[in-house]
């Protein structure tokens, strides 16, 4: 009964690993990989949502009369070349971070944050 | 199937490595989600572009990661708290794959049952995306444009001056090796190079019929122009797609998309209404579909192609700047020499 | 005839199964970095090519088929390639092989196909 | 026949990702990530003609390509980020585990 909504666990069992390392790790690519993870997860979410049973691929074909729900796929489609731009725009910052601070771990910016503003 | 993405938490190369793994696997359900144009995005991004973007950053910014200090109990509870109410949740869901569930009633069956006639496009997603949903992918395309734009202003560097003609030696030098280095792969990727651009055009304008479009093209097309940087070198590849020109291409994808809209507006009907742009609609939607997936395939190409060159040049004037060429010449070199 | 292409292509399917588990194990058991370079450059470009061959024969008509050819060139071209630079890449980084007896070095390049 | 293609291959990409999880140096990992890109393009393809919808192809196309390219990327950056010593590497990866 209950084994009809595996598909739902596994996304919230990737969306707790992602949430995971976005929380727990300090450094900051660690991180991006994490929300990357999560990110993943939503999309998986979607598309299972869009599934049905015994259905086929949205291109319209003669024979067969089922098709899974295009609008999630178009949704997804977009959302995962967004998500690489925003990650790749993630990543610049990563690096202006790294060549401004010298290090991309969370405590040691922090530290280093304090250390100035002590000084001033 | 997907649990392997536990094991992720490890030292940062392995981690890309995983991530590009994991890509694979993620593109490989979702063609068993019957989600085939996703898969295909999945497939050229996840797998290709992303990991190779994460690795020029991990260049630049070293590999290890340091140890925990702190504990992670605390993260772990908000993360099983979470997970616990999300799963809660999900008693409430419709079974999967059912076939009466709510998502299904609303527009989706407008979509699969008159796209044809309205739309004339066999690929349900290209209709859905091109026309019923133009607006939408309008804003999709800005955004990613916007990021290109982030990217630019945050990495590009002041114009390189050709430092006189030491530079020059120097460069040719490392050309000579490099070529030895890999004259397989550069024999290779040249008879592959012409294929990938070709298919890449397929998929652009095949994208009514089967699966693909103006993104996933847009991305295997900057896919084959990374593999040329890489192999022959980021100046050679500049010197083709020089930076001005790429941004203008980004600049003329999304104008065009904007402007179909605009001329479907002089034409009488709603902003993005393809079907007044011919004396017949359906010629007008496929008139407008096709324009609308060439603006788009333009701006992603660009874009990606913007995003690649400008991580790859500021790492290459990190390497070069500090030590100034010599201690990578040399260690090419004593490479080479223990290769032999 | 159609009884023919389908038992043909039963045993492409066979072989290339074959050959593919083969070269998995492969990947797991073997010792050293070379070696499983070895059982995978190997196997798995003949897997591959037996198992698009198996597929080809399933269902010869038009575009499909053209696809399919690509696909296998591209694989034919794409995997010793990658092999090659991969090994020569490992060389270069002093990824040394495991020998527990003075066998020749050599034998271990030789695993593109 | 199809069926059973699928899961051999499905056990080999297993394989693979064990080994690309284990792999003690990078090249490991690389190789294993090489391996299982051929896989997965074999899988869709297979499924494709599974599913009775061979469309599919394209996308097991677009892999092969793609996974060619970044295996070349893989090996490019990695000439360049320190790696020097797989020893260390190891001591790492097994630090790392515990």
């Amino acid at each position: 009964m209950l084994l009809g909504l595996y598909n739902y666990w596994i996304v919230v069992l990737l969306m707790m690993i992602g949430f995971y390392i976005v929380i727990a790790h300090g450094n900051l690519i660690k991180k991006l990989v994490g929300l990357t993870i999560f990110q993943t997860s939503v999309f998986i979410f979607y598309i299972s949502m869009g599934n049905v049973d015994s259905g086929s691929a949205p291109i319209l074909a003669e024979g067969v009369s089922r098709y899974s729900n295009p609008l999630p796929h178009v949704l997804i489609l977009t959302a995962i070349v967004v998500g690489i731009a925003t990650t790749a725009l993630g990543l610049a910052l990563v690096v202006r971070i790294k060549e401004s601070y010298g290090s991309i771990e969370e405590d040691e910016i922090q530290i280093q944050d304090q250390l100035t503003e002590d000084k001033t | 199937m997907i649990a392997i993405a536990i094991v992720r938490t490890k030292d940062l190369l392995a981690v890309v490595m995983l991530t590009g793994i994991y890509g694979l696997l993620s593109a490989s359900f979702f063609v068993v989600l019957d989600a085939v144009d996703v898969a295909f995005t999945e497939a050229s991004v996840g797998a290709g572009i992303s990991g190779l973007l994460m690795l020029a950053a991990i260049t630049m910014t070293g590999r290890a990661e340091a140890p925990k200090r702190h504990k992670p109990l605390l993260a772990l509870l908000v993360v099983f708290i979470t997970g616990g109410m999300l799963i809660y949740g999900t008693l409430d869901m419709p079974y999967f794959g059912s076939f009466e569930a709510p998502v299904h009633q609303h527009v989706a069956p407008r979509y699969i049952n008159d796209s044809m006639q309205e739309v004339g496009v066999p690929n349900i997603v290209t209709s859905v995306l091109a026309s019923y949903r133009a607006f939408d992918t309008l804003g999709e395309v800005a955004v990613i444009f916007t990021a290109g734009i982030g990217v630019l202003s945050l990495l590009s560097l002041p114009r390189r001056r050709r430092s006189s003609e030491l530079d020059e030696s120097s460069e040719d030098s490392t050309e000579k090796q490099m070529h030895e280095q890999h004259m397989v792969l550069r024999i290779i990727s040249k008879i592959l190079i012409p294929f990938i651009l070709l298919f890449a055009l397929y998929v652009q304008f095949h994208g009514d019929f089967g699966p693909g479009g103006g993104f996933q093209a847009g991305v295997i097309f900057a896919a084959a122009i990374i593999l040329y940087a890489m192999l022959f070198g980021l100046d050679k590849a500049r010197r083709v797609f020089n930076q001005s020109l790429i941004q203008l291409i980004a600049a003329i994808g999304l104008l065009l998309y904007a402007s179909v809209g605009v001329v479907s507006l002089f034409n009488g009907g709603n902003f993005l209404d393809y079907n007044v742009l011919a004396d017949d609609p359906l010629a007008g939607q496929h008139l407008g579909i096709l324009l609308i997936e060439l603006g788009v395939g333009c701006t992603v190409a660009a874009v990606m192609i913007i995003i690649f060159f400008n991580f790859a040049g500021r790492r290459e004037a990190q390497q070069n700047s500090p030590e100034l060429n010599s201690p990578e010449l040399s260690s090419t070199k004593q490479n080479n020499s223990e290769g032999e | 005839m159609n009884l023919l292409l389908e038992i043909g292509s039963g045993l492409c399917l066979l072989l290339g199964c074959f050959l593919c588990l083969s070269g998995g194990i492969g990947i797991l058991r073997f010792p050293d970095f070379f070696t499983r370079m070895h059982a995978v450059g190997v196997t798995d470009t003949l897997g591959a090519g037996m198992i698009l061959i198996g597929l080809m024969l399933q269902n010869p008509q038009g575009l499909v088929l053209l696809k399919l050819m690509m696909i296998l060139l591209f694989t034919l071209f794409i995997n010793p390639t990658a092999s090659h630079a991969l090994a020569k890449a490992a060389l270069r980084n002093n990824v040394q092989p495991v020998l527990d007896e003075t066998s020749n070095q050599g034998g271990d390049k030789s695993s593109k196909p | 026949m199809l069926t059973a293609a699928t899961i051999a291959i499905l056990v080999v990409m297993l394989l693979a990702i064990i080994r690309c999880v284990v792999g003690p140096t990078l090249y490991d990992r690389i190789l294993a990530f090489n391996m299982f890109g051929t896989k997965t393009v074999l899988l869709i393809s297979i499924l494709g003609f599974l599913m009775g919808r061979p469309e599919f192809l394209d996308i097991a196309l677009v892999y092969a390509l793609i996974n060619f390219i970044s295996v070349i990327g893989v090996l490019r950056f990695s000439d360049s980020v320190e790696f020097k010593h797989p020893l260390q590497e190891q001591a790492s990866t097994k630090e790392d585990k515990q």
